[in-house]
């Protein structure tokens, strides 16, 4: 299982903040996990719509879509950020 | 060489002290020619906002800007850095977050609590939404590319 | 147009409560999204100075920092900004120079707070004397090429 | 009679913060002013041994050298300035 989270209106559009989720061996990087939850229903879809806009963190460090998420404790998606 | 250069890290609801923060971190030096505070407020954008709200990543937040002090104290040699970015609902007025950089010389410092704010507005978990004066729920504020390229000017 | 807009400018011996300034030029303000303060202080050299002595010329020393001030708001338009400079003797970890600028966003806030320092630095009368730790005067401290390049830069 | 003011090291060397002079016409710039000054004694010619280092400034404004002083009610003399 790995745990998933997701801030702004990622996490609005999705309709939760987190959960676990099982992935399958095939979801290797960023951008297989986005792919992956684009298939499990419309929220999902309509919040990752525009892939290279969505941001991601493994254990709370940025990473780019074409990383390998390998053995990701925590696996955060969230649009560009706009703090400060 | 980051070791033994205080570096102070929160995100919290409650405003901060900005004189208090600055002379904490200060205090008893006698090598710092420098203090740089910046403080970020919130605008009410021609009376259109009654409040922002902020909303981070718990964890990750500190850890970035964390990071990102570490960075700024590497590279323009800082004496101490204290960066506090504030979270929740804050209204027109009110304080959003606090770099303040000690150095020995001026230049050092500007550039360090600059450097820490590029980094921190396009880096660091954080999302601001806006609610309008009239009642609405406004939407989120979308990134600006001059952030970006602020970030990357950097480089 | 720079007339609306407040610019606070003093010369002391006493001295000044940074927060207190800051907390005066952004006071009722919702237009303001960025306070910048430079605080310049006292360094001991590494253990070699006990003081330094602060020499203006009066009535020019403000009349100076007032135009430099002004330049500043007109250039990026600020929305206020406070210069204070202390004179008289300062012993290290000491106040010596405060400015703050206070505008919409951070960018302006910071090159203006900066561009009044390194004016200040190259073209408002003061002179800084030393005073060494084993009890002898120091000598005039000399006036840096670094600080008339780091004014230069910005024309 | 104009009033001449004096800072810093240029003030010690010439042994007086102030005084008001006659300045003779044919005396036209801050330039002139510096030479002549320099004949009226050993401590003024010290002080402003190296002449490009004065800075001159005419009813409390920066002036170049060559500026003229015309009907200047009060000239400074002092050393490149070093407050901040």
């Amino acid at each position: 299982m790995t745990k998933l989270v997701y801030f702004a209106w990622v996490r609005e559009r999705i309709g939760k903040g987190e959960e676990e989720i099982d992935l399958p061996a095939s979801v290797r990087t960023g951008g297989d996990l986005l792919a992956y939850l684009k298939t499990l229903g419309e929220d999902y879809a309509h919040a990752l719509e525009h892939e290279k806009v969505i941001r991601i963190a493994i254990n709370q460090e940025h990473v780019e879509h074409d990383e390998p998420i390998l053995d990701a404790r925590e696996i955060a998606l969230f649009p560009p950020m706009t703090g400060g | 060489m980051t070791g033994d250069v205080p570096v102070v890290v929160r995100v919290q609801t409650e405003d901060f002290d900005a004189a208090a923060e600055a002379a904490r971190l200060a205090a008893g030096r006698r090598d710092a020619g420098a203090v740089v505070t910046f403080t970020g407020l919130c605008r009410d954008e021609g009376g259109r906002l009654s409040a922002l709200e902020l909303e981070h990543y718990p964890g990750m937040a500190e850890a970035e800007i964390g990071r990102i002090c570490r960075k700024a104290v590497e590279r323009f040699s800082l004496l101490g850095i204290t960066a506090i970015h504030r979270v929740g609902k804050i209204a027109p007025g009110e304080n959003i977050v606090l770099v303040i950089a000690l150095a020995p010389h001026r230049h050092a410092a500007f550039d360090g609590a600059s450097f820490v704010m590029d980094f921190l507005k396009t880096s660091a978990p954080f999302w601001k939404k806006e609610h309008f004066a009239d009642g609405s729920e406004g939407g989120w504020v979308d990134a600006k590319e001059s952030d970006d390229r602020a970030r990357e000017a950097w480089s």
